[in-house]
């Protein structure tokens, strides 16, 4: 079921890849409101991982989350016009780049709150489970949210009901400003074992060891396994916000930066195409986002009279503020 | 006509919901055995895919069944205390209730939060006596307060049924009601609709949960001074305003009685809602817990600190008195 | 005379009361480097140990900062976003609240919790636009939303002397403010005092934290048609309902203009707690968010979520035509 | 500065068990009101902590509290009234079973929150040792509490940190109905483990061992080690709350009821002393709890008209709520 070609891994992590620079070049230009959170470095982690995955699987991610959206199959015209704010947009123009989400094709959601989807996405896939439908599942996080304690909560309660979630972990190595070595004591995969939980350490630059690591994974998952741990050590290629290309925060060296940035996942999946074939896909890539990019911005605004569509499912009307 | 405790209403329509619809299911600490007394026999009717015992993992059960609404269950969470709704105030506000909105109308969250023994129970003090309804209402949750047995079994059904979140308060001041119901006659009791409990012309006292037997027993004792009318909203978000404002424009006069702290509670709503829209005679008035309150451990200090007749009977006198 | 920002003022606030007092610590996320622009500097002038950078455990430093005060020091808490308050509330309401009635009186707990930044910062979306100012009112504890430099610096001087927790809500939509300020006149602000920031004698605008220059601009636009007061509460609970009676039994009218959710909010309290008291002669009017306000990502939404100058200027202008 | 004297730790742990017999009378005859969870079973596990402590040391407790507050010194006599609601109680007759606190001996309460304690107790050492008194602390939390994320969040910053404070696991095997085997997936002591956190298991129901224990741990804490965390195994006599001397839950069964009691901490210790020192210490407790009954019972009930004394440290005075 998983997808071992190279080229169409390549082409989700360079399609995040440039999705991720247009986005930002949308911000600067002011038709993103709010800015993002690059995912810039980190591309071969959701592409890997989203590769393992069938089509009926579900997934959460983060405020770092369009990668996660993205490889798991939504449509970038779309993703692009849910940030640029349109009745368009996956969300409608409602959630942005923190909350996008298909739960079409399984994505329950970027989440802003850290550590806070695992719970949530347990309690999914359990529930389709006893629904008579044996999806899997796979939930990312920082490194930063392995300090909350909502999240080890989740890796006891996947741990107990033998819950089918891959728990990965984006160790880019920092929260923020905050260097992992001041965040956690001990260690993250330590963490998941002290669950009976198996964690496994995975390059994740290297999005094809991050695609049959899950792989493994998820087959023994699907035969009955519970949970397991996927620490995947990355680099953030750029600033924890968009914010910060604005204000400077001093926690990175220019050394350090420049390191991480040595090993990108693009070039690592890239070499393993041939030069004409990374060619014809970064030319489809291209194709695709200039037209993302299109449909973003010819997407009707929404309209205001709507502010309070959608507050309930259940059709309830809110009273109104004046 | 058989007796039916509020107690057992609640396991009754926890039971009938089961029964009804194969994707209600329960969790929550110690309900396989029933340690708060509502799910007893359950485990056994229902097996143990529909009877979970959680761990004290609070925070994540509860986004635990927000992620099982989204895969279209419907779960019905107990917390064995009011204040364990503290601790999963981000779960519930900021994730199950912002569901829906966030994804543009992709999903629903049909979770019922069922608190059964909310407020004061007699020595168990500061941490365990919370009553916070009105913090769910000004997040916008429905949010129910049942007074009967009857109204339990309706309110609980219909917040199961409900597409959205609902919490559903079980005064333990009412647990132990008992009324003659006719069986038959339980059903959903919709959502957001109050009740005229006792139909009066002088003043309307609106009273929330366990304090509408409170306010009606006060509106007996005046019977032969004052005509009171006593209306349960029975829903407190979204209130009945609608219902409400019927009684008080006959009346004229209106006293909230509620046990939530006083300061933005349900009752400067209600009485907010009133007079944005119709005048009355003579000034409102409110009985409620203090600001800030916290239970004191000593029954006498407890009883203090929570509204109870006397202070209810000194209002409607005043009001009474009074002359906008 | 200077110019003083509103987020410059807050960061002079701590350093002055670091300064002054020892005992006064930080800590928070991302503060060492100031990502949230209110404590750079601090960690080079005050040391590691007391500039605290914290792993996102948010519930345990919350809880951390309650010991730390039980132990004689004075936390000041940083959130960087407004719902994380929710995730610790139960650390604040169940705890920090509580220990000196539990206690009997045998402690006090005096923390800070400032969220610079709360309401929306346009963008950012469902989860990160909260304004739950309300909810810290009804639960009682001492809460302020400071609307200029100068009161920033006050409130917050105020809030670290307190000997009880107090929250501290900067509007996002306040920081960029600016004022001219003598610095020789900074100083504490008393809580629980409000002020009138404009004199008037038809109506009565209360306007909360970054709403009040909202209020004082609508107040200018219609000064040829009605003579507008704006009252700047600047702490919601305790309110300080004394100086708002003296400007209400003056003008008559009440209007109140607050950025939290409708139900239960801080308006409804204000407006009970004046009618409780004196007679309006129209009926009251507040502009609010709506009941259950989810802020929706597009920029378009979000501002019509937000109570704003537009709806403000009708509430006014209704006012003036009604008679109770 | 520990206390090694068989005869006194013998008293601490025959002191609990006939103060809480004692209370579970005053449930019945009413001058209780509300229950207590009862500390049956478990004395060895207060008495041997806090023997190895310092007068200045913290202690928190839980709901289970009256062991921990007694074993650090608290006066039995206001700790009775307290539990009867007297103004003369530790708390003023505030706080109850749930909530005795005395400040005045580290004792930073009892809590009603399970779970919740430890990160308090860490911020109040933490916080005492900046201010140049180089206390250590010891909290107290069931086999439940390990499940709370919240707790997990403060054995994080503990470590981090190097805040000396020993984590008391106290293992009874259940939380209220739910079995250990039900609610951990992994370990109790892994968990501390995953943060570095070296962890121990110890008898509880042996006094002598616990105090040994921790005696050695909290020598390495005063000599600049972070936490530690022991689970101390031991075995709950007595119903969950009062409460189930009414409503039978079935959760154990009788013959795991009677072998869990076949282990008393009273006997085991009691058995360190000759029969004659034994019963003078008895003799000695029960003379102490007579006075002590009989304090509580003739103390005064709070007046109503001070109920909202204390709700704010700072002078404050709420508003009535009529
Ligand atoms: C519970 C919570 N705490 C704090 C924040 C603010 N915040 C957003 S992202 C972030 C850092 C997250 O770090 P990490 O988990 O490592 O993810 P990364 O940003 O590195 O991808 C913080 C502190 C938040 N959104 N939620
Ligand atoms: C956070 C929280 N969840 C639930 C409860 C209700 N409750 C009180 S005691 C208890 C069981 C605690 O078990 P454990 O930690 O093992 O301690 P024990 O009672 O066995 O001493 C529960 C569920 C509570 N007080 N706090
Ligand atoms: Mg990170
Ligand atoms: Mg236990």
């Amino acid at each position: 079921m998983t997808d071992a070609d190279p080229a169409r891994l390549y082409r989700t992590v360079r399609l995040i890849r440039r999705f991720e620079e247009r986005a930002i070049a949308l911000v600067r230009s002011g038709h993103i409101v709010g800015g993002i959170h690059p995912y810039l470095g980190q591309e071969g982690i959701a592409a890997g991982v989203c590769a393992a995955l069938d089509a009926g699987d579900l997934v959460t991610g983060t405020h770092r989350g369009h990668g996660h959206v993205l490889a798991k199959g939504a449509d970038p015209a779309r993703m692009m016009a849910e940030l640029c704010g349109r009745e368009t947009g996956l969300n409608r123009g409602r959630g942005g780049s923190m909350h996008a989400a298909d739960l079409s094709i399984g994505v329950l959601g970027a989440n802003a709150i850290v550590g806070a989807s695992p719970a949530i996405l347990t309690g999914a896939v359990w529930a389709h489970r006893q629904r008579g439908n044996p999806v899997v599942g796979a939930s990312f996080f920082g490194d930063g949210a392995v300090n909350e304690g909502m999240l080890l909560e989740a890796f006891n309660l996947a741990a107990l009901w033998r819950v089918p979630v891959l728990l990965v972990c984006e160790n880019n190595g920092y929260a923020t400003t905050m260097p992992v070595a001041g965040a956690v004591a001990g260690t993250i995969t330590g963490r998941a074992e002290a669950f009976g939980i198996p964690a496994v350490v995975v390059d994740g630059q290297d999005p094809e060891a991050v695609r049959q690591v899950t792989a493994a994974a998820v087959a023994r998952m699907r035969d009955g396994g519970g949970p397991e741990l996927v620490e995947a050590r990355t680099y953030r290629f750029d600033a924890h916000h968009t914010f910060e290309h604005a204000v400077r925060l001093a926690y990175r060296t220019p050394q350090e930066v420049a390191d991480g940035r040595s090993r990108d996942p693009v070039d690592i999946q890239g070499a393993r195409l041939s030069p004409a074939d990374r060619e014809a896909v970064d030319a489809e890539v291209e194709t695709t986002l200039d037209a993302a990019v299109a449909f973003a911005l010819a997407g009707p605004e929404p309209d205001p009279a709507g502010a309070l569509d959608h507050l309930y499912a259940s059709g309830l009307t809110a009273r109104g503020g004046s | 006509m058989p007796r039916l405790s509020y107690r057992k209403a609640l396991t009754r329509a926890l039971t009938d919901e089961m029964t009804r619809d194969e994707s209600v299911f329960l969790l929550g600490e110690d309900i396989r055995v029933g340690a708060s007394n509502v799910t007893p026999g359950l485990l056994k009717r229902f097996g143990p895919d529909r009877v979970l015992d959680t761990p004290l993992s609070e925070q994540a059960f509860t986004s635990f069944a927000t992620g099982a609404a989204l895969a279209g269950l419907r779960p019905v969470v107990e917390f064995q205390i009011p204040s364990l709704l503290f601790l999963v105030f981000e779960q519930i506000v900021n994730h199950a209730h912002k569901f829906p909105m966030m994804t543009g109308g992709q999903c629903s969250v049909p979770v019922t939060y069922l608190v059964p023994g909310s407020g004061s129970r007699t020595g168990w003090a500061g941490q365990h006596s919370d009553h916070p309804y009105s913090l769910f209402a000004h997040v916008g949750i429905v949010t129910v307060v049942p007074a009967t047995p009857a109204d339990a079994y309706g309110l609980l059904a219909s917040a199961i049924r409900h597409d959205d979140p609902v919490v559903v308060f079980a005064p333990a001041a009412a647990l132990e009601v008992r009324d003659d119901v006719d069986f038959a006659t339980l059903a959903p009791v919709p959502l957001g609709r109050g009740v005229v409990r006792r139909a009066g012309d002088d003043v309307t006292v609106v009273a929330v949960g366990h304090l509408v037997h409170d306010a009606l027993a006060v509106a007996e004792e005046l019977a032969d001074q004052v005509s009171v009318e006593v209306f349960d909203p029975r829903t407190i978000y979204p209130f009945d305003l609608d219902g409400l404002l019927d009684s008080v424009s006959r009346t004229g006069r209106l006293v909230v009685v509620d046990d939530s702290n006083r300061s933005c509670g349900i009752a400067a709503e209600i009485i907010t809602s009133v007079l944005e829209r119709v005048p009355l005679v003579a000034p409102p008035r409110r009985v409620t817990r203090p600001d800030g309150a916290v239970l004191p451990f000593a029954p006498v200090l407890d009883r203090a600190v929570q509204p109870g007749r006397e202070q209810l009977t000194a209002a409607i006198q005043l009001t009474m008195k009074d002359r906008s």
